[in-house]
């Protein structure tokens, strides 16, 4: 995916032009406006940096839970509640849990196994917008609904006002179910 | 100091500065026109995720790409064009206390020569809090009825009465999702369900359900699952599968039935695990017979959200890829409605917009600026 | 593809599987209990111009950067930590329709050790929809009353019985701004008015207006205004002026009364054009004396709020600077409640925080990572 | 100012340091992580960028109305309404004039005269949030409500929801009131 690079790249040289020009110098005598590297938080970008959280190191570590490489985030599409107060399976306080959810299957790279994992939603507070994620490993369109994560999981809560998404295991994927 | 001497208050102040013998001024404050539509404004639909209470469209100028205006949308609000671009439909929830306290939902009409609201009607508080999918909100093809998808995350559909600016009734889809109107039956429209069947409803002059019929299995839910995103000649659908098929569904009758399917592969690009990918992954131009697929190779399972690598063009009449080209990291894409299409397509990447001519061939022209923060849907005037 | 056999709610079919031999789970959903407050907990009141029915104050630990929970404050919303950090209070604006319909203004009481909503008063709807200055919220210090600055933009004050919950007199205040309780008398506070008095208020019993004395010009409102952001030793509140001038002003009796006046600055920072500059400005850390300053060079009309290029440390017994630093561009800052307080200051440009030891000196300890997008307001628990 | 060239720097290499970086290009087999040179939105950030508008090539045009160093903006502090479908002078279609507003005094460069602006704000639909800026000449705190920014002027109007602020000129400043 060359494309990616090229973009890096191009970035890159773009926020080093601007290092360089002398009118950011003549700039200086008002207030910051050279620290405008800012891109867009994207919605297909799935590094925590993307909208403050842990930060983006380059890493990816499938058993660090505030990235979004973590195995059990394999089909979450939305906020990490691990960057927002939550854990791994708790919503943080101040927040309902989601009364109706969805599943993904994931792959455990400690055990080797696949696990059955249920992406509650908590729910209730402001969003929390940190550590945006879209994983979408098995997802499939809305006429699935129980697959489908273009939706938002607080929907059946008294309030609805999406804040991030847990992973809780409900059991191993090839003993049940499946 | 220079403005101290206006105390708190200060335009009371300051009305008798007319007469003050200034170069400039004094001037009157007022509001902006909006520009008139042209084929090449966009409407693009934020959700904001991160502030997902403020959602909203952008409307732009696809020419200049000067920023025109916005429409509120709120909290995970669907929003559709009116079939002649006059309006802008709104489904939205509200809470009686911003996040908190009753929630309520409406079905909203802004004015698209003012973006002022012009109507709003309460439905069913369960319109489908999802990511605004063309096809979750529509309309009947003669604009009467509005059909808003809901969940509970049960599947239903809410009938407004445009005309009437009533809620008329609600439909229980269970399992189904996303509605594709008739263009040859204004009170027809059909569904797509998760055992791979379509639902096709007919509607009575009162926007209830008079009949609904189910097809056999036309596709494979399971296994390749069609985007819910489709476009149409007339009656007939195009459908793109998770694994490149392409399915010509005719809508238009009692039941939905198949045409002709079709991939969009050749063996080259199996190897390459070419796949489609992106939200509004497909754009159609009925009279040059071009159908546009965004694309990116190395596909694995989950990666049908992924921004196109490449936008694929084939003829729809031999089925026949007729040009590839870099693909703008498309998430989204629309042709303006104009005897020579423009396609514009949003970069998923960089949340700018690239507009490419079509004919005879598709070549990138202009690209704008950064707009929108968590947007995936696009609309033409 | 390997989890399509779940149907729809799948959650419900799957609660059976908790038998399965899985070597992990199945697992309980919870709530995460808040860590308990240390003296490092901050407080970060987060106005988010850009979405701003949608502001919030994010809650961090000050010692692992870790994010813990927010608050929600929807529009302009005001806020301050009651005097013993149990509860966070908020004075909000709501309208029946998110961002249209009936306005209506809401006094709320969060509580510190589980982020909930504990109780909710309505107000006049004039709350001030400002930037949330210190002393734009406050309470009595017996914490009994809570006052709450208005502006329409007439500015008035509301006083909330905090016990009984209730609404219990508006003042008006024409012409002056923040509220500055006095530590001794618990029925007193004190607000700078526009003429460079400052006007001192006495409640009553019932919360309502017993006596209001205004003091002859102490302050040049003029050509050299005081910041609103003021910190005490007492009764006596040190204000900082545009130009760099402290001033110590009593306001614990019937009238306010001028102590003493001093300047941060020498001759050769006059030459450098040194002032003070940002938002929250000023710490005082009363046991050892010491005040810090957020300082810029190269000083001009409509620099005041410019970050800190240095912060200045001053002996508030010998008025005498003992030390300048870096000073990581703050625009806000606060010093733990601690025998050995540390200095955490908010970096306006990186939106990170630095973490300073103070005793014997100034030293940066520790950065976070970024927090809040247009936030100028720092408590620590 | 020599943090501020510290500062854009220090920011330059961190990006050029995550393009070289062998990990970036790991994770290119999944989605976009690379492009997260995020940085958040300032509050004292002038430039246009900062939260979407015209594009910040280092330019600082006194006479060019989308951009915080345009003379009229020299106490403005907010969202241009010259980026959100407005003017100078005009609120953006479907958001209303503040009934109430803000007096600051500036300097036209080319006629070389001082004029008194008024900073209505737009109000009445959703922020705008874009081409922010934070200009404060003759800025005093709230006791001189009437050359304070740090308010929200849609405070008089039916619904206070903030949106964007014009400058509209009064007169000339010597002439008047001064």
């Amino acid at each position: 995916m060359k494309w990616l690079d090229e973009f890096i790249e191009r970035k890159a040289r773009a926020v080093a032009q601007q290092t360089s020009r002398r009118s950011a110098l003549l700039r200086i005598g008002r207030v910051l406006v050279g620290t405008a590297f800012v891109l867009p938080v994207l919605p297909f970008d799935r590094s925590p940096r993307a909208q403050h959280g842990a930060v983006d190191d380059g890493k990816h570590d499938p058993l660090d839970p505030q990235r979004c490489e973590y195995w059990r985030y394999c089909a979450l599409d939305g906020h990490l509640c691990t960057c927002c107060g939550g854990t791994i399976t708790s919503c943080p306080p101040g927040t309902e849990p989601s009364s109706v959810t969805w599943i993904g299957t994931c792959h455990n790279p400690e055990d080797g196994k696949d696990y059955l994992v249920s992406y509650n939603d908590c729910c209730g507070s402001a969003s929390c917008g940190r550590c945006f994620c879209n994983e979408n490993e098995g997802e499939r369109p809305g006429y699935r609904m129980g697959v489908h994560n273009d939706i938002n999981w607080c929907m059946g809560n008294e309030s609805s006002v999406y804040h991030c998404t847990v992973s809780v295991i409900l059991g191993q994927s090839g003993s049940a179910g499946g | 100091m220079r403005a101290t001497t206006i105390l708190s208050g200060g335009l009371a102040l300051l009305l008798g500065l007319g007469a003050a013998r200034a170069e400039l001024g004094p001037e009157k404050l007022t509001i902006n026109p909006l520009k008139p539509a042209t084929p090449h404004r966009i409407y693009l639909t934020d959700l904001v995720l991160g502030h997902v209470i403020d959602g909203r469209i952008h409307v732009i100028d696809g020419d200049s790409f000067d920023y025109l205006g916005l429409i509120p949308t709120g909290l995970f609000g669907l929003t559709a064009l009116s079939n002649d671009s006059s309006e802008m439909y709104v489904a939205t929830t509200y809470y009686t206390k911003r996040n908190r306290g009753d929630r309520f939902d409406l079905f909203e009409v802004y004015d698209t020569a003012t973006l002022e609201l012009e109507a709003e009607v309460e439905i069913p508080a369960k319109h489908a809090q999802a990511l605004p999918y063309k096809g979750t909100l529509t309309s009947t093809s003669d604009g009467r009825f509005v059909l808003i998808q809901n969940s509970t995350p049960a599947s239903s559909i809410s009938i407004v009465d445009r005309p009437a600016e009533k809620f008329v009734a609600e439909i229980d889809t269970p399992g189904c999702w996303i509605m594709l109107p008739s263009a040859s039956n204004a009170r027809r429209f059909s569904t797509l369900c998760g055992d791979g069947t379509i639902l096709t409803i007919t509607l009575d002059e009162t926007g209830k359900a008079a009949s609904q019929q189910r097809s056999g299995k036309l596709f494979n839910a399971e296994n390749d699952p069609l985007f819910v995103q489709a476009e149409s000649i007339g009656d007939t659908y195009y459908f793109v599968s998770y694994e490149g098929m392409i399915h010509e569904i005719n809508l238009g009758g009692e039941t939905a039935v198949t045409e002709a399917t079709w991939s969009l592969l050749d063996a080259a690009d199996r190897d390459g695990h070419w796949k489609p990918g992106g939200y509004q992954l497909l754009a159609l131009d009925a009279k040059a017979g071009r159908l546009y697929v965004g694309m990116h190779d190395e596909a694995r399972d989950g990666s049908h959200k992924f921004p196109a690598k490449e936008l694929w063009a084939f003829d729809i009449n031999t089925k026949k890829r007729v040009q590839r080209i870099e693909g703008s990291n498309s998430i989204a894409m629309s042709l303006s409605d104009e005897d020579e299409p423009y396609l514009y397509v949003y970069d998923g990447m960089t949340t700018e917009f690239v507009k490419y001519e079509t004919l005879p061939a598709l070549k990138p022209v202009a690209r704008s600026g950064p707009f929108g923060e968590f947007a995936g849907l696009i609309e033409l005037h």
